[in-house]
């Protein structure tokens, strides 16, 4: 295993006490609960939107707090989802008097903490609403099973929803809009390599110097099926073909799309997807309106891709475009 | 013989003995289908909560079951956290204010503990989790007792069935936790949280070996 | 070789077009002679502030061309300097009537390539200034050889060079400032792995699984040394030493601290490496007035660090903060 | 008889040939203590001024070097480029309005040459660069026709100066160029600059040595 690392087992608060030396005037850690929150919070007569998940995908959540973004960001150990004490104590920290708004993705664990957590603090009077993102089409969608993970829909879905909430939206009307955006992002992934977990010291899968999975998650779960390495023209189309056959896209449709690197892929191979990517939108009639490329959902440092589409109507462009001043992204401020 | 406190401590440690002794086990377990932490989110759990029950002066068996439950869900995180931290804060449940616990008694707090965690997770039998091994252990638990027998023995046969409901899952098709994304290509190993929940079930029969 | 690509011979040039797909409003690309440059140039007026190297160092350069940064880019082969021909056409349609200000890092390559270009350019009368990046403490430094390799304080000068061409800076005052923050700049990298140059197909060099590479440049070369795998913090140490002892950086010094990935190093690891940067400089009494994290002058996927500090003073400061709009650097707008 | 716009015509050909050949080779020795470019470059660049020469009408020897010069400015980059193209660029003005070339054109046009080289990159002898392979090819070619040597001898002892130049560079600590950021560790690996330049004189040596 090689990762500019120190013990494995304090990665994530020696990371996150990084974060809070880097970038003081956005955010501030409290440790022991871990959280990330708003420098300037609790933030009266804003709904608080607060997410959470494993480490190990970093900047995602804790890169996103901070204007027009999260209030608060949980950080579970590596690919492990936070506690309930972590969610209760960072919605506590940054309540504003208007409510909290939970942004979960769909793993079991994610939705068990988060779920315990919105009960503790509804058992405390406070409103809790959540957004179940569960975007990946690698999944088989059933009645029966767990339903998707949610992967880069995530993203997507924190720039906006926070920008709405910036903009005074009560919680009602933002959970509403977040299962909208929920509803209309779809995304896959794919690895050419895996990745390694610190603590366990060794790669998380196996794959041949010809291989490449594809459809994983973004905890270097195995993919839907591993074949030969392709050109990136064939991948992006393997990829492509499900996002769009699913919700689905059609001509006409306005997209916002990211080229997510997992975390090992360097931009000039992200834009050579971008390229393929567009050109297949292009040819569908499918108009990308804005675009976010390079590593913002990541697996640790995996290589490989994914891309997510999400459909998107002029409230949502505009709230996309609404000013954002957090450590991982930023613009109009 | 009922249970004392220093029986339920006993088995609580050997937990904690057994899943650091099995946590690379469990890990590998869960990178086949999972995400590589089950054993390592086990282990930190039992660890934090044993670290917890060395300053418990407890007033009765159920704070001692809560206390292990409330670290769980407070160090364990992911699927597992929620899940095993119900399984113990239901058995604190049922056996607050008790200060020993009669065969009949851990009946009761087996079947609130693994209907707990039905409740938390939704998973029902054949969904390849932790639940295809607690549940034939609770109904393996109960139908000893009503077959007259010992408790020792009632304890043993459920171990058994949680043992066999965990190799059951080798062959299953997950539907509910990590393991489901991967549809058909989860089939052919065996489920992690039903093998920890072996485990624990196991270590209550070896611990409570001696006790009748 | 595990890489998103399609022709190991097309790689520059595909990536190039999803640049000029992803970025419609901010830049557009010129073919044959390739070039990145800003949509709405030229700027009357505004000294043209130009820059290039190899291509796989990613987003360097071409992610800084926009608003407030460079004015064009221009992308050799990978690790290959570009041809004069590049800067030559790159200059005249960028620029705006005040001069051109080309920023090279000390290869012998680009050094000659530009000033083969620049020869031209004042051949037809065009007013040409150069500043020259050499900022790599792993070289020693002699009157002898080559100088120091251009690293990391490249992209801290584009920012700042940027900023003072959007200002009004002429020509002349430009370059001194250039000069003074080629001079007040030092940085230090190091590899975990080696990366892959695509038309190559294996890797530059070999390390073990417990070895890393002390020193190396941007471009796959081999390091000053090689030793044990070390834990972040003392390799933190290793590569701090020298650039605090090169200038050197006193007490009360205020510094721009740059901390950057070399392609395949992921951003909670950085934030580990930042932390312990951090926590030596304020030993030494070192301020950390700015800092930026993330991947921003890399080798293709290569996994390590480099770390740069710029001695600033409140001209460089305020320059820093001017709003820029690139692809790959954006703030204040 | 001295050299023909053909003759040359067919040098350069060699040298492409050769130089893909030898492709792999160079970037491995680039590998080593530079950037593993260089013969990725030169075949490039060599292809890209063979494209050139097919379509050109050329009126003189001059015109062939001077297209081959510009051909490798634009499209070898890194030091290679800058440093071949000035190479062939000197050839063409030394060889300007000439339909032939006799051994003392060539002299003339290879010391320009290797001067234009030096001009450009500031390179002494022992450097390690491709001027310690031009650089005693030169002198080894001038002093032939001094002793008296045919066309053909000299450009052969002038082959052999370049190949002793090359593989003196192996134990030279570099002074210039990429290999110098690797200091003392750059000893013991042959420049790939020198050894295509020798590869190019060697080239002319064999081409031409059926001349005279
Ligand atoms: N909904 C559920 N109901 C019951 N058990 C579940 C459920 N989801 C997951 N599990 C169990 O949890 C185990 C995985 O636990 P763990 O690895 O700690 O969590 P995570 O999957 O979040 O990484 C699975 O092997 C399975 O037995
Ligand atoms: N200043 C210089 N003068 C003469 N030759 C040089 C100089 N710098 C580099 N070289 C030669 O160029 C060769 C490397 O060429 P190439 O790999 O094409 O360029 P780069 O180093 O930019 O990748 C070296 O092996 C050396 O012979
Ligand atoms: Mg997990
Ligand atoms: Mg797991
Ligand atoms: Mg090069
Ligand atoms: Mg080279």
């Amino acid at each position: 295993m090689k990762k500019l690392i120190n013990n494995p087992l304090n990665v994530v608060p020696e990371s996150l006490e990084g974060m809070a030396r880097a970038h003081p005037g956005l955010i501030k850690v409290h440790f022991d609960p871990n959280f990330v929150y708003r420098a300037d919070a609790p933030r009266e007569g804003k709904v608080a939107v607060i997410s959470g998940g494993g480490s190990g995908h970093e900047p995602m959540h804790g890169g996103f707090v901070g204007y027009g973004m999260l209030d608060a960001a949980c950080p579970g150990a590596v690919f492990t989802s936070p506690t309930p004490d972590q969610m209760y104590e960072a919605a506590k920290v940054v309540h504003g008097g208007a409510g909290i708004l939970m942004i979960v993705k769909n793993y079991a664990g994610d939705v068990m903490n988060f779920d315990m957590a919105a009960d503790l603090l509804r058992g405390e009077g406070f409103q809790v609403e959540s957004v179940l993102i569960a975007d990946d089409v690698a999944v088989e969608s059933s009645l029966y099973s767990q339903g998707r993970r949610g992967t880069g829909t995530t993203v997507l879905a924190e720039k906006i929803l926070g920008a709405a909430a910036e903009q005074g939206y009560d919680l009602q009307r933002l959970a509403e809009l977040g299962r909208r955006v929920a509803e209309n992002g779809r995304c896959m992934g794919m690895a050419l390599t895996s990745c390694t977990v610190p603590h366990v010291g060794k790669p998380t899968f196996e794959l041949g110097e010809e291989e490449m999975e594809i459809g994983i998650g973004i905890h270097g779960e195995p993919g839907r099926y591993r074949e030969p390495l392709k050109p990136a023209d064939e991948i992006v189309e393997r990829l492509m073909e499900p996002i769009l056959s699913d919700l689905p896209f059609r001509s006409g449709d306005r997209v916002i799309c990211m080229v997510n690197s997992m975390g090992g892929t360097p931009l000039i191979e992200l834009y050579i997807v971008y390229r393929k990517v567009a050109q297949i939108c292009e040819e569908r009639g499918i108009q990308i309106m804005r675009n976010l490329i390079g590593p913002y959902i990541t697996s640790l440092e995996m290589a490989g891709t994914s891309i997510t589409l999400l459909r998107t109507d002029d409230e949502m462009l505009t709230l996309w475009d609404h000013p954002v001043k957090t450590p991982a992204l930023r613009w109009g401020m | 013989m009922p249970l004392t406190q220093e029986a339920v401590r006993a088995w609580l440690q050997r937990c904690a003995a057994v899943l650091e002794e099995n946590r690379d086990y469990l890990t590998q377990l869960d990178a086949a289908i999972g995400d590589a932490d089950h054993g390592v989110n086990m282990d930190r759990g039992f660890k934090a909560a044993m670290a917890r029950l060395t300053t418990l002066n407890a007033p009765d068996i159920g704070s001692i079951f809560k206390t292990v439950g409330m670290a769980l869900v407070a160090t364990v995180g992911g699927a597992g956290g929620p899940l095993y931290g119900t399984f113990f804060l239901q058995l604190g449940v049922k056996t607050a204010g008790k200060q020993e616990l009669t065969p009949q008694d851990w009946a009761e707090a087996l079947e609130a503990a693994v209907n707990g965690v039905i409740a938390r997770g939704q998973a029902r039998l054949g969904d390849k989790t932790m639940v295809d091994a607690l549940l034939p252990a609770l109904e393996a638990y109960k139908a000893a007792l009503q077959d007259g027998a010992s408790f020792v023995e009632a304890l043993a046969r459920s171990a058994a069935a949680a043992e066999e409901g965990m190799k059951a899952t080798i062959p299953m098709v997950a539907k509910k936790g990590r393991a489901s994304y991967l549809g058909e290509r989860s089939a052919g190993h065996q489920d992690p949280g039903a093998t920890s929940s072996y485990l624990i079930l196991q270590a209550a029969a070896e611990t409570w070996a001696d006790v009748s």
